[in-house]
């Protein structure tokens, strides 16, 4: 096998989102470079012991391992604590669609109830309004006078913050937000037909050279 | 008439746009009625197909006779007392949406080079060792904090009157091996659930002694809670 | 910043699946390490460039790219048709003319109005903000002060990231009007234009080829 190859291999490997086989890489490389390119499925697992071998002389933080027939990269044990501490700080950070539902709700209709939004989103949301309590997204604005005098909630002034809005009345009314949304698919399809025929119907025109559209 | 491609025009100033360049006419000086009369060709087949964007050609049309009229009537005066193109708008929109269209042939260039690059697909055989939660989730609970949540499940219970003095058999180890017991069960316990069980007062005192005393010999931990003032008992494996 | 450190952000960079910053790199390593431990900010640049330098000196077949203000990891270019050969996903859409013409208004001329756009495009633009919105290439920035307080769009992190920019400031700068004019026959345009055809002639044949293997 020529070394060009590995390079190739290397590249394939990092970026296939499943376990990449050595029948894969061979196909991709002969797809590409021709049928008789020298290269067989049994070259592939010499070329990953190179590629492994640079990545440890050359002190590199990944390499490639082997599993059930196939290859992925994956970062070496020792850098498991970094990784780990990033990856729960992401997660911990991350809002859920959940809670972007009911923050939503929460913004549109304020000042609301825990039991209003429970019975637009149909489940309970004890945790989830704790979670943007702690986040600050939410606060508590006040009482209802109904019946219980259950807590108000609204949005907060960092809720503001984060989404750029100087103020609430600031926020996209539904109904502009279905007058982009509304159903171009079909309009456009319905305009590409037409394009056809009016294309054709220039070529007709250009045939017969007089139409008169003077007139019109 | 020339075959061109319709779908290819963005819009009734791209169709100019093609016009000016394919006849390599002079932006500032436009023939008015040679291109109102070509786009206006295009605009009845549009017209006559009832499409969606027949409103923005017609508009367009409109504006292109208004100033073929305008360029046949004597020249208005600005206030400097030069005369007004007529044209002049239009030569300034064409300009403008000229020097977007220039840029989006620069995007498309980017979009290229870009779409040859691509980025790590399988992570999921990178080791993770995410730290112990409880070190992020008491890193602002103290003792103290320990101690007034305790305080206020306490006060919450109401005063019972109590006829008769029972005498409780509860020593701190029989609570001990009481939360020990429990969490050979459960992996966690709520500390509110836990006591809720409980009827006296005492008792609650005592199984927050022998809880203490856990914690403080390593054997189990304690994290906050989601519910406020509660918060979550856990066995520390193998010490 | 010691040396050590080098590997670690290597590997926080290569394990993250998304963009990652130079704070949210120094946070996870102090995070570990501790408050007090010498890193800053400022580190990060120089060690990627040194991490790059070290790709490139022992010939490896991706790097790290400074992208939408982060970084990471990314293949070579020269690969891109042997990893196009086994992903369906790479011969997805390329974004139409309406889509970059729109696009480069809001990015020049951010934060702009339905309204604006429209008058410098000649055309209705809902379908293309709505399709724009859904790829997340722009976002709803606020609100105008002028009569009927119309929604502001801007262009967003997954703009940069489509564009390979690492900040609006990159963009390239768009010719002044009576630049433009003296420009009669449209000349670098044209170049342009060709060049990405040839591009896409090339894409489509190797798809083509694939196709043509495919069936075989």
């Amino acid at each position: 096998m020529d070394n060009i190859y590995l390079n190739i291999i290397e590249a394939l490997i990092f970026s296939s989102d499943d376990i990449i086989t050595s029948v894969e890489i061979v196909r991709a490389i002969k797809g590409i470079d021709g049928e008789e390119t020298q290269i067989s499925d049994a070259d592939i697992d010499g070329a990953i012991d190179s590629l492994n071998k640079k990545y440890d002389e050359f002190n590199i933080a990944y390499h490639i391992v082997k599993i059930a027939n196939g290859f992925l990269f994956a970062t070496k044990p020792e850098y498991a604590k970094y990784i780990g501490y990033l990856s729960s700080e992401k997660s911990k950070r991350r809002l859920s669609a959940a809670a972007l539902e009911t923050l939503a709700i929460i913004a549109y209709k304020q000042p609301i109830t825990k039991p209003e939004i429970e019975s637009i989103r149909g489940v309970n949301s004890d945790y989830i309004l704790n979670t943007l309590l702690e986040k600050s997204l939410i606060s508590i604005s006040g009482r209802a006078e109904s019946i219980g005098r259950p807590l108000l909630y609204g949005t907060t002034e960092e809720f503001l913050k984060y989404f750029g809005l100087n103020k609430l009345s600031d926020l996209p009314k539904p109904r502009e937000i279905d007058e982009i949304m509304k159903d171009e698919d079909f309009l456009e399809q319905r305009q590409k037909i037409m394009m056809n025929l009016i294309e054709e119907n220039i070529e007709n025109e250009s045939n017969d050279e007089q139409t008169s559209i003077d007139e019109a | 008439m020339y075959k061109i491609k319709l779908d290819q025009f963005e819009g009734p100033l791209d169709l100019l746009l093609f016009f000016i360049k394919r006849d390599e006419l002079n932006i500032y000086d436009i023939p008015i009625s040679k291109i109102t009369k070509e786009f206006l060709d295009y605009v009845n087949l549009i017209k006559m197909l009832d499409l969606e964007i027949a409103g923005d050609f017609i508009l367009m049309a409109s504006t292109l006779m208004h100033i073929k009229v305008r360029m046949l009537l004597p020249r208005e005066i600005n206030e400097k007392g030069e005369e007004i193109d007529p044209r002049t708008e239009l030569i300034q929109a064409l300009l403008e949406y000229k020097k977007y269209k220039e840029m989006s042939e620069e995007f498309s260039f980017l979009e290229t080079n870009q779409r040859k690059i691509n980025f790590r697909g399988n992570f999921s055989s990178d080791e993770k060792i995410a730290p112990p939660e409880y070190e992020i989730l008491l890193k602002n609970v103290t003792i103290f904090d320990l101690a007034k949540a305790f305080k206020n499940v306490i006060d919450k219970i109401k005063p019972e009157i109590f006829h008769e003095i029972k005498k409780l058999n509860i020593s701190i180890e029989e609570q001990i091996s009481f939360i020990m017991d429990k969490l050979n069960i459960n992996k966690e316990l709520h500390f509110i659930s836990m006591i809720n069980e409980m009827r006296d007062k005492i008792r609650i005192v005592i199984t927050f002694i022998a809880l203490l005393e856990l914690t403080k010999a390593g054997i189990i931990g304690i994290k906050e809670s989601m519910n406020f003032n509660d918060f979550v008992l856990y066995k520390i494996s193998n010490g």
